[in-house]
């Protein structure tokens, strides 16, 4: 009916992306609890919709499931999360249908060149929008992180052929050496590769101490094993992944080898930022869930709590609600702090989108008598300095 | 029908296919009407159901009718959406782009023909399957692309969404319409007899004068093309390209879970497998994982139970065949008894 | 001896064939075999199983190249040619274990034949369809599919097949294998009726009193050799066929 | 009594009814000669005999016992053997495979593989070639020995001169003779009347799947089994008893 | 460079593991057995539930999942395949096709996205390696995937030549029909030979599940690789599916060597290459044999 408000919201809770959209059936719960009273904005009390929809891991059907929000239930806004298998297409299809899209969780530069923006031009898009870390805030987290410890300052780095690998090879690594580090780059590797010894054979004769790589868990698991195998692991003292090592279970599969590998969370438990729809912090929120669910907390809790706290505070602040110009309008000139900490659309830099952090962290042995095997710290706060250091990075091969 | 000397007649036309052609073709113009009535969602379905079409039927011209069971269909879809993404970031208006592509597609699958139609059986099935794989690969070394994750057909973006909808449906309704009549026609063809003449025997068709690979090449050429299509037509509905998603083996798992149901080497099978598909994606396909293992089951059981597929069936059970491409002599009473 | 002064003279060779070899990995069928023959002859080859003349045969027709030596037909070099467009110059084969099209109509079967050797139109073909079925009594099974057929007319669909494709030379592989005195002689009967419109004829058949009726000219082979060759009473006189053949009793 | 006896039996392919209403019994030691014209069903007969094909309708009894519904593979292990149309060996094993597959049921008796070589000497020299690459001939020695290697009580043989040069067809009658002395019961399909009289105590014509004559070879001439045939032809059989 | 090889050679002994069941089913059933890596993947769920849940050693964990992939085997090849297998070469494909997606899939429903591995269960065994002078490290469960490779398929080949019930699969594999004639009851043997290909199949699961992560989805990758593998070695000779495992291995680290991309590409390039070689030196009786065979579907 014309008093309620319809938002669609699409991550990929099943298939092999399901590790990032397990805990959305949790959060999408305290959301819908938190708008049963319905939605102030303009003056009015709106009931609010929220429509989820599982892209099972496969960007064509992402791409179905928002052609079908959009022209079937005739959503206002579009919510879409976790990285650009899911994102890009859903992205496209509102850009297509002209239908106001916000969406985190994949570096930006990703989301915007990757889907053919080119470097200097205007904007080509109108009614996308997208928040969260990118390039710039990798950079600042791993110069911050890799000084906390005595190294060569040789990184080994392993950047797979994608959007994100691209961006990254692209942009942070000339950074990184501006900033000190020597980088050894093999170069770009394809996803499904099962035998690294190539690489491996390279860093060894470097002798690198730094190893960082961006692969989905399954690539990084084969080369984590090999390395091992082949004698690498023992020189190498800080492992910093990013993309896997997010969730506990990438981790726990590793066995021994994943103990004190490094990562970046784009969220973690001890952010100190309430959640702006739910007034929930950061530890209520990872307690609630463990407690709901039995499992480990994971930051994508916060990820995606974010997303609908950017979303309906845009609501809020839109002149009309029904009206998808007016928006995209308030996405655009959006200026908040969600539970995972600041989201600007009037400074970032290029149009549509807002950096966001990404702090240093590391797997850990949890101390005696907790009940899960291993221990997220934050290790350093460059990018955020607002969420406390709770723990000292250790040494991978200490 | 042709009437020979000593009054005996062959005969190629039945009046329930001629009613059905007529309808057909009724069934198109309402179709061609469509947009003016259709809400969006319907329209963007439609145009879906439409390459399911083309790709059953192209699947099953290759495999039905040209015994050439290939698992990697995929590579043609994929290179379809490939290059119409190449030649729009080239300039190229996006629906020329996707003509050129399926057409560039097309015409590199006639050197790939050179090879492959030289292997047989599992050879072919698993060979056409690695070439998928390979030119996966081999996308992907193209910057454009971004490795898996793909880039985006942004050059849409200067139609307005109710425009650039329906110059879609349009377009995947022609393709359609075309790559059935050209596989109907074909079918009927001398051509026709040969490739079903290779797939039941090939030193037989050989040693009666049957050029067997050029045979088999036009099939595999004309599945190359409209596979094609189909890929541009999809790239074009949801404008991202991901090298993953359009060279999956999942496309070719579709197109022999329709075959198979509709009814292997049967026109009209592909069509209705085609639909069926269609029917059973938009009822339980929000039922994710539940979905796909009912595909997955629905396969096994037809597989089983009705190999022919419900075509075969229904043209077992009532005799009925609507689109005939075969051949019935009919003899003068005082022929009919002597043998 | 008979070999020599028997053999068609080459001035006049229709089909012929040059040290011929041919081998299956270490085995070898055929061994520098010469072979001719002149346009409307009928000539029977005979010879022990394995003696290689279901090979020869794929060879002249072929089905697969020689190892080595040269075949021509009609004043040219075939060799090179697969066995498709020797069937469109005219030269085909029928096959020892028949190999219909099962999933097709006998009708079917037939028009493939006609319509892909050397039929202008559509029309030409159908007459010819028709033409050979009737000349194999098979109008009665037309629009039967050839998987539901015996034997007999599984042979005779073969004979069918190769005749439609409007041949000069026919090379028929065992057709009367099994027949009963009179389905072979009806057989004759065909056989001849072919003869009279001029198509040359080799035929391999083991049921030598039915080949001795059509053939002028009989070959026996032996382990991949021709071991006599000439008029038919001669040849089944000749002590080596005999031995390597007939066994004890000769025609 | 009737060592098999075969009652109202019906086989079908598909639509179409290949056996109509076959009924005859067969003694201990009879040869049993089974004509007929093409497609008039015997080897159909033989198949469902042997279990190879499930009958329609109708009984076989094996010494009394009903045995149509037992399979081929344990038809055997009773006792029947069929060597099948144009031999069926398996032809990427070696003779000696493939007469060694015919021990699979191990029935009792004296059949060895180096008897089957003494019987058929012709392919003791190849016992270790593949049969793909055997002649014609022996490749229809080995098929009679694979039978023979079940030690059966009744064999049963599907024409087997078809495509075999006279000499050879000789060869494997002359075998078959040292096979009859030993006193197996014997059906035997063949196309060469003269060669069928010769050996069988008793001849059954077959027309279009039905029985059309059953005699013992004493009491029938030939024209009455060609007649029966409905395929009589003069000359051909003037060139027959010529040869 | 002696390091790459010998890494490729080791990765070939894997390969030779996955492909063997299929290579096997290939040559005595005719079946292409498209969801060989499905099944391998669910083995490996089951070692892993065991392990993880019962704290059952993978190794002890085999004992037990073995036998039960013999039995699925069995039951199979009774209650599917065997009468899939009656309606042709094509009709197979389609089953397993369907079989897949549905094993696929409910490994899914039962254990979610999430990565798993066996190598957290066998100690540093996926990890540890014996280090040869000229910094070569030699990987210890490499060398066992070999090790299990040679004794499998030797074990087989033994088997299928010396025993009667080996013979007896040979040749239901070439004529089911006379088969039965020489009293082999083709449904039993076939149905064993299912079994055993399972029991290799399930060792295949644990090797993939020993040396990397795997998911419900991981089944086709490591299908294309026995594919690739079967068909280098020459599908249906045994010892040539070793051969072809160590020419994918070879191919792929080589590959990798040439350009950081090209590990697949290496493997796919040469599959293609050693196909068309075999075609254009048909003459060759080995060749021949290998074609002759896989054309048979056809
Ligand atoms: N494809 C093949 N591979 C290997 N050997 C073969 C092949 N084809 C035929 N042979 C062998 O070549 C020899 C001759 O075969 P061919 O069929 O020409 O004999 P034939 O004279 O026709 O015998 P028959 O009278 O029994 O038909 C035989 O020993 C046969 O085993
Ligand atoms: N596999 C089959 N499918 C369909 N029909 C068949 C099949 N086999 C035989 N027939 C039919 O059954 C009938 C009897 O065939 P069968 O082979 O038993 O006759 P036969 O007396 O053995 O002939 P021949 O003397 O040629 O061997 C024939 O009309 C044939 O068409
Ligand atoms: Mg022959
Ligand atoms: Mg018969």
């Amino acid at each position: 009916a014309d008093d309620t408000i319809k938002v669609g919201f699409i991550s990929p809770r099943t298939g092999p992306l399901g590790g990032f959209g397990e805990t959305d059936g949790y959060v999408l719960e305290l959301a819908r609890k938190a708008l049963a009273a319905g939605l102030q904005a303009g003056g009015k009390t709106w009931k609010v919709e929220i429509l989820d929809q599982d892209t099972q891991s496969d960007p064509s059907r992402a791409g179905q499931l928002a052609k079908d929000l959009i022209n079937n239930k005739g959503i206002d806004l579009m919510l879409v999360v976790s990285t650009p298998e899911t994102i890009n297409p859903v992205a496209d299809a509102c850009e297509a249908a002209g239908v106001p899209c916000l969406s985190t969780v994949m570096p930006w530069e990703a989301w915007y060149f990757g889907r053919g923006a080119k470097p200097g031009a205007p904007s080509p898009f109108k009614w996308t929008y997208h928040f969260g870390f990118g390039v710039g805030e990798f950079l600042k987290t791993y110069v911050s992180q890799w000084n906390l410890i005595e190294t060569n300052k040789k990184v080994g780095v392993m950047y797979p052929n994608d959007a994100d690998g691209n961006a990254i090879r692209a942009h942070l690594a000339p950074a990184l050496s501006k900033a000190g580090f020597t980088i050894v780059d093999p170069g770009a590797y394809e996803t499904g590769t099962t035998d690294f010894s190539a690489q491996i054979a390279l860093f060894k004769q470097e002798g690198v101490e730094i190893f960082n790589s961006f692969p989905i868990p399954p690539d990084f698991a084969a080369f984590w094993r090999q390395a091992a195998q082949q004698g690498l692991t023992q020189q190498i003292k800080i492992c910093q992944v990013a993309k896997t090592g997010l969730f506990p279970s990438d981790i726990e599969s590793l066995g021994d080898l994943g103990v004190n590998i490094s990562s970046a969370a784009y969220w973690h438990k001890a952010f100190p930022y309430k959640s702006t729809l739910t007034g929930v912090s950061g530890t209520e929120l990872a307690d609630g869930y463990e407690a709901s669910s039995g499992k480990q907390w994971t930051q994508q809790l916060g990820a995606s709590l974010s997303l609908l706290d950017a979303g309906f505070d845009a609501l809020k602040a839109s002149t009309d609600v029904k009206s998808k110009e007016a928006v995209a309008k308030a996405i655009s000139t959006l200026k908040t702090t969600t539970i995972a900490g600041k989201v600007d659309f009037t400074s970032g830099p290029v149009a549509n989108v807002s950096p966001g952090p990404v702090i240093g962290t590391q797997w850990v042995k949890a101390p005696e008598g907790s009940k899960f095997a291993l221990d997220y710290v934050a290790t350093e706060n460059a990018t955020d300095p607002n969420v406390p250091v709770s723990a000292k990075l250790i040494p991978y091969n200490g | 029908m042709t009437l020979l000397s000593n009054d005996i007649s062959i005969e190629r036309w039945t009046r329930s296919s001629r009613l059905m052609l007529a309808a057909m073709a009724a069934a198109i113009a309402v179709l061609a009407l469509a947009p003016a009535f259709l809400g969006a969602g319907m329209i963007d379905r439609m145009t879906a159901l439409f390459i399911y079409v083309i790709l059953a039927a192209m699947w099953n011209a290759l495999a039905g009718f040209g015994g050439l069971v290939s698992v990697g269909q995929q590579v043609f879809f994929g290179l379809g959406a490939y290059f119409t993404i190449r030649f729009a970031d080239a300039g190229l208006n996006p629906f020329v782009a996707l003509l050129v592509a399926a057409i560039v597609t097309g015409a590199l699958s006639i050197p790939l023909s050179l090879f492959m139609l030289r292997l047989k059986g599992g050879e072919f099935a698993i060979g056409m399957w690695v070439v998928a794989e390979l030119v996966h690969l081999l996308v992907n070394l193209d910057r454009l692309i971004q490795g898996e994750t793909g880039t985006s057909l942004i050059s849409l973006n200067v139609y307005d969404s109710a425009t650039r909808r329906a110059i879609i449906y349009w377009l995947s309704l022609v393709a359609m319409t075309a790559l059935l009549g050209t596989l109907f026609t074909l079918m009927r063809s001398r051509a026709g007899a040969a490739m079903q003449a290779i797939r039941d025997n090939e030193d037989a068709a050989t040693s009666v004068g049957v050029r067997v690979i050029a045979t088999k090449r036009l099939l595999f050429v004309l599945a190359a093309f409209g596979i094609a299509v189909a890929g541009g037509l999809w790239l074009a509905a949801a404008t991202t390209f991901q090298p993953k998603t359009y060279f999956s083996v999942q496309w070719t798992a579709y197109m022999i879970f329709m075959v198979l149901v509709g009814g292997i080497g049967k026109f009209e099978g592909a069509i209705l497998g085609a639909i069926l598909f269609f029917v059973i994606e938009t009822i339980f396909g929000g039922t994710g994982v539940w979905y796909l293992i009912g595909l997955g089951a629905t396969a096994v059981l037809f597989s089983l139970y009705l190999p022919h597929g419900l075509w075969g069936e229904i043209e077992r059970r009532f005799g009925l065949q609507l689109l005939p491409i075969g051949y019935r002599l009919t003899l003068p009473d005082l022929l009919k008894g002597k043998r | 001896m008979q070999q020599r002064d028997q053999k068609g003279r080459p001035d006049e060779a229709f089909l012929s064939a040059k040290g011929i070899h041919k081998r299956f990995g270490a085995l070898v069928v055929l061994e520098n075999l010469d072979f001719s023959m002149g346009a409307g002859d009928a000539v029977g080859i005979v010879g022990p199983n394995g003696a290689g003349k279901t090979t020869l045969l794929s060879v002249l027709a072929g089905a697969f190249p020689p190892t080595a030596g040269t075949v021509t037909f009609d004043g040219a070099d075939v060799t090179a040619l697969s066995a498709a467009d020797r069937c469109r110059s005219g030269l085909v084969r029928t096959h020892q274990i028949p190999k219909p099209f099962s999933g097709m109509t006998t009708f079917e079967n037939v028009f493939v034949a006609a319509s892909h050797s050397s039929a202008a139109s559509r029309d030409e073909a159908y007459e010819r369809v028709v033409d050979s079925l009737t000349l194999c009594g098979m109008l009665g099974v037309a629009n039967r599919r050839a998987d539901t057929l015996g034997l007999l007319d599984r042979k005779r669909l073969e004979l069918a097949r190769a005749l439609a494709t409007k041949p000069k030379l026919l090379l028929l592989d065992e057709i009367g294998g099994g027949l009963t005195d009179g389905e072979a002689s009806e057989l004759v009967d065909t056989i001849l009726e072919l003869r009279r419109r001029g198509i040359g004829i080799v035929w391999i058949e083991h049921i030598v009193h039915i080949l001795l009726q059509v053939v002028e000219r009989l070959i026996c082979m032996d382990a991949g050799k021709i071991i006599a060759n000439g008029e038919p009473k001669a040849v089944m006189r000749d002590a080596e066929v005999v031995k390597a053949y007939l066994g004890g009793t000769p025609a | 009594m009737s060592l098999l006896s075969i009652r109202d039996l019906d086989v079908r392919h598909g639509l179409l009814q290949a056996v109509r209403g076959v009924s005859f019994d067969i003694t201990e030691g009879e040869v049993l000669a089974l004509v007929g014209a093409n497609g008039a069903g015997k080897t159909t007969l033989l198949r469902s005999i042997a279990g190879a094909h499930l009958p329609a309708a109708g009984q076989v009894f094996l010494g009394g016992q009903d045995i149509t519904a037992v399979p081929s593979h344990k038809r055997i292990a009773m006792g029947i053997a069929l060597v099948p149309e144009g031999r069926r060996l398996f032809s990427q094993m070696t003779v000696e495979e493939n007469l060694l597959l015919g021990k699979t049921t191990g029935r009792k008796g004296d059949w060895t593989i180096e008897r089957v070589f003494d019987a058929f000497p012709n392919l003791k020299p190849r016992r270790r070639a593949k049969t793909g690459h055997l002649s014609g001939g022996e490749q229809q020695a080995t098929a009679i020995g694979r039978a023979l290697m079940s030690n059966p009580d009744i064999l049963l043989l599907d024409e087997v001169s078809l495509g075999l040069s006279p000499l050879v067809v000789d060869r494997v009658y002359t075998q078959l003779q040292a096979l009859l002395s030993s006193g197996t019961t014997i059906v035997l399909v063949e196309q060469d009347l003269g060669r069928a009289m010769n050996v069988a105590s008793r001849v059954i014509c077959m027309l279009e799947g039905r029985v059309v004559l059953d005699r013992p070879a004493t009491g029938v001439t030939r024209d009455e089994i060609t007649n029966a045939y409905f395929g009589l032809h003069h000359r051909a059989d003037e060139d027959r008893s010529a040869s | 460079m002696i390091n790459t090889l010998l890494q490729g050679i080791l990765l070939g002994g894997y390969y030779a593991v996955i492909a063997c069941g299929l290579s096997f089913m290939f040559s005595v059933m005719r079946i292409i057995n498209l969801a060989h890596g499905s099944l391998a993947v669910a083995a490996a769920y089951g070692l892993w539930l065991l392990a993880s849940k019962f704290g059952i050693s993978p190794f002890a964990g085999l004992l037990i999942i073995l036998p039960v992939m013999a039995a699925f085997g069995w039951l199979l090849q009774r209650f599917v395949l065997e009468r899939s297998a009656s309606g042709g070469a094509l009709l197979p494909i389609l089953t397993t096709f369907g079989l897949a997606i549905v094993i696929d899939n409910l490994l899914f429903e039962q254990f979610g996205a999430d990565t798993r591995s066996l190598a957290p269960f066998i100690g540093n065994l996926s990890y540890a390696s014996w280090q040869l002078p000229g910094h070569i490290f030699v990987g210890k469960l490499a060398v066992m995937m070999m090790a299990t490779a040679i004794i499998i398929l030797g074990g087989l080949q033994f088997f299928l030549s010396r025993f009667a019930l080996g013979r007896a699969i040979r040749a239901t594999a070439e004529d089911p029909d006379t088969a039965g004639l020489v009293g082999i009851d083709a449904r039993r043997v076939n149905a064993t030979a299912t079994a055993i290909t399972m029991v290799t199949i399930g060792i295949a699961g644990a090797f993939l599940a020993m040396r990397a992560t795997f998911s419900a989805y991981a089944g086709a990758p490591q299908l294309l690789f026995a594919f690739e593998t079967a068909v280098i070695g020459g599908a249906g000779s045994l010892w040539g599916t070793l051969v072809g495992g160590i020419v994918l291995g070879l191919a792929q680290s080589l590959g990798a060597q040439l350009h950081p991309q090209g590990f697949l590409i290496g493997g796919h390039v040469v599959f293609l290459l050693v196909v068309f070689l075999r075609l254009f030196r048909s003459g060759m009786p080995a060749f021949g044999k290998i074609r002759a065979f896989l054309r048979s579907p056809a």
